[in-house]
């Protein structure tokens, strides 16, 4: 089922842990500093992985967008409001534990329909998106394929993500007035 | 010259438990400027990690994703302290030395104040 | 012919010892960085051999990938690391002094009678 | 159940991942923390998408130079194997309109801080419950 067996296959494993023990931290610390800069390590940890996963155009986004712009956001939201959280109470730890486990039960229910890791045949992986990799030869005839669905086969796609990156810029600036007027405030 | 992957496979992994052990100081570290250490470090072993791995595979892109990584590690560091240091990101230099002027605290404003970031 | 064989034999050799030894410096960092008392000493240790190991991770790295664009990039990474990692080991530093973090020198102090005064003071 | 456990390990650790994200959502009464909790899910989310599009021995969906401009193009895509581009280019618009939400979210946290003087919800609704008395609702 799995015709080749390269060595970087072997980091997922590294980088299965390494996330797990990261995520896991970010729930049981109580200092806001110190989660947000895990959220940080986060998603610098998946931008890594997504390289080994071939995935370089979104390790890119991800080390630009998720770990710097999306840490400097909430940095700057701890900022303004505490440092600190309170401890989770006992009644909704479990609470929330049962919701939790249930709901990661009927997924790991779901979980024998899923493709096999890494099969070149999957549904997935065998039909529309491997024609985009012959079709942009033909069509548009430049080397990055990502690049090129993602600007002139899905560029209505594109279109509709700008607009929504515009309409939360604008519900940012009216919640927090226009001006930068929010941070003067507090002081 | 070829590359040697086993070796840069080696290297690799030795990073990578590089990278894992200052995951555990950033969980333990006691104090603020611990945890900043070891993010600054996780960084660079970062940058490092993704070199070795382009070259292993052979892989010019992932060159390029070491080398952001560089900036965005550095300019974060120094946005972290900064950040700290005046408890905003947005405080110009002037206004700096407004407030000191306010509190009275001018002992070392003179030679703190032109590096601004630490 | 002779001469490139052995210029090659001996470019692999300087690479392999130079990434050898860059992953030892960075490993030992690492654990110093785990296991030393205090921030100044664990800034010590993340401090002066990240930048000795990434360096020479990067010079094995340049001799393996040849003459070609990758390896001005690696240089390129390499003079980088070089300029940053002790600006900011050194901003890290500096805020910590400056916010009063007092260096814990209790157990090693050479002689425990005079109580580890020259640290306390402020310039 | 084992042997399909072992083929499809990586979806396993990331519907932990996920879970740990909603467990953080759920249980956190602190906003900011609840918004980190939703970051870890979003990227968790990321990596499951990546990784169902991910195949052994590819690499990354770019071409050489010489086959995107259409020469032995044939002779090329009969051999050379490639991760599945679809995936990359979703996940690229859900990172960037992910942050998006982040920044909504938080300066909404940012302005029932300015309103109410805390983050805690619990106490967000005790004030809300207490006005609401007062008002004689």
């Amino acid at each position: 089922m799995i015709q080749t067996v390269d060595l970087t296959q072997y980091f997922d494993y590294v980088f299965m842990a390494m996330l797990l023990s990261v995520g896991i931290a970010v729930v049981r610390l109580r200092s806001l500093f110190a989660a947000v800069m895990l959220t940080g390590v986060y998603s610098l940890l998946s931008a890594v992985w997504f390289v080994s996963l071939d995935a370089v155009d979104v390790a890119f986004t991800e080390a630009a967008v998720g770990a710097g712009i999306s840490t400097v956001l909430l940095l700057g939201a701890m900022l303004l409001t505490s440092r600190e959280c309170n401890p989770v109470p006992a009644s909704r730890h479990w609470a929330a534990l049962a919701v939790v486990v249930v709901a990661g039960a009927l997924l790991f229910y779901a979980l024998g329909d899923m493709p096999v890791y890494g099969d070149p045949n999957s549904p997935a992986n065998a039909y529309v998106g491997m024609e985009y990799m012959t079709m942009t030869v033909d069509d548009i005839a430049i080397p990055n394929v990502v690049t090129a669905v993602l600007s002139s086969y899905r560029g209505f796609d594109t279109m509709g993500e700008v607009f929504v990156v515009f309409a939360a810029g604008l519900g940012v600036a009216l919640l927090l007035g226009l001006g930068g007027a929010a941070g003067k405030r507090e002081d | 010259m070829t590359s040697i992957p086993i070796l840069d496979f080696a290297v690799a992994l030795g990073l990578a438990v590089a990278m894992a052990i200052m995951l555990a100081r950033l969980f333990l570290g006691p104090t603020l400027y611990d945890r900043v250490l070891a993010v600054n470090s996780f960084g660079t072993k970062t940058v490092l990690f993704l070199v070795v791995f382009a070259v292993m595979v052979n892989r010019g892109d992932a060159i390029d994703i070491a080398l952001l990584y560089a900036l965005l590690n550095f300019i974060a560091t120094i946005a972290i302290l900064k950040f700290f240091r005046y408890r905003s990101l947005e405080v110009a230099l002037s206004e700096i030395a407004i407030r000191r002027r306010d509190t009275g605290d001018d002992a070392q404003s003179d030679r703190s104040e032109p590096t601004g970031g630490a | 012919m002779d001469l490139m064989q052995f210029i090659d034999l001996a470019l692999d050799i300087v690479s392999i010892a130079a990434l050898v030894s860059g992953m030892v410096f960075v490993l030992a960092g690492s654990i110093g960085v785990l296991r030393l008392p205090d921030f100044y000493t664990r800034m010590h240790a993340a401090g002066v051999t990240d930048t000795l190991g990434a360096e020479l991770i990067m010079i094995g790295l340049i001799l393996q990938a040849g003459w070609s664009a990758l390896s001005l990039k690696l240089a390129l990474i390499g003079v980088f690391i070089f300029l940053t990692s002790p600006t900011a080991s050194h901003a890290v530093a500096n805020a910590a002094y400056r916010a009063g973090l007092k260096p814990h020198l209790k157990r090693f102090a050479p002689g425990r009678e005079e109580e580890a005064e020259p640290t306390e003071t402020r310039p | 159940m084992v042997e399909l456990l072992a083929d499809r390990f990586n979806y396993a650790v990331i519907i932990v991942l996920m879970m740990v994200g909603l467990y953080a959502v759920i249980a956190s009464a602190n906003l900011v923390k609840r918004l980190v909790g939703l970051t870890i899910f979003q990227t968790s989310v990321f990596l499951l998408y990546i990784t169902i599009g991910k195949v052994f021995g590819g690499e990354p969906p770019i071409l050489p130079g010489d086959v995107a401009h259409g020469y032995h193009a044939e002779d090329h895509f009969s051999h050379a194997v490639y991760s599945n581009p679809l995936p990359h280019v979703l996940i690229l618009t859900a990172i960037v309109v992910g942050v998006a939400t982040l920044a909504m979210g938080l300066a909404l946290v940012v302005r029932i801080r300015e309103a109410y003087g805390t983050i805690e919800d619990v106490e967000i609704s005790d004030a809300d419950y207490s006005s609401e008395v007062e008002r004689g609702a």
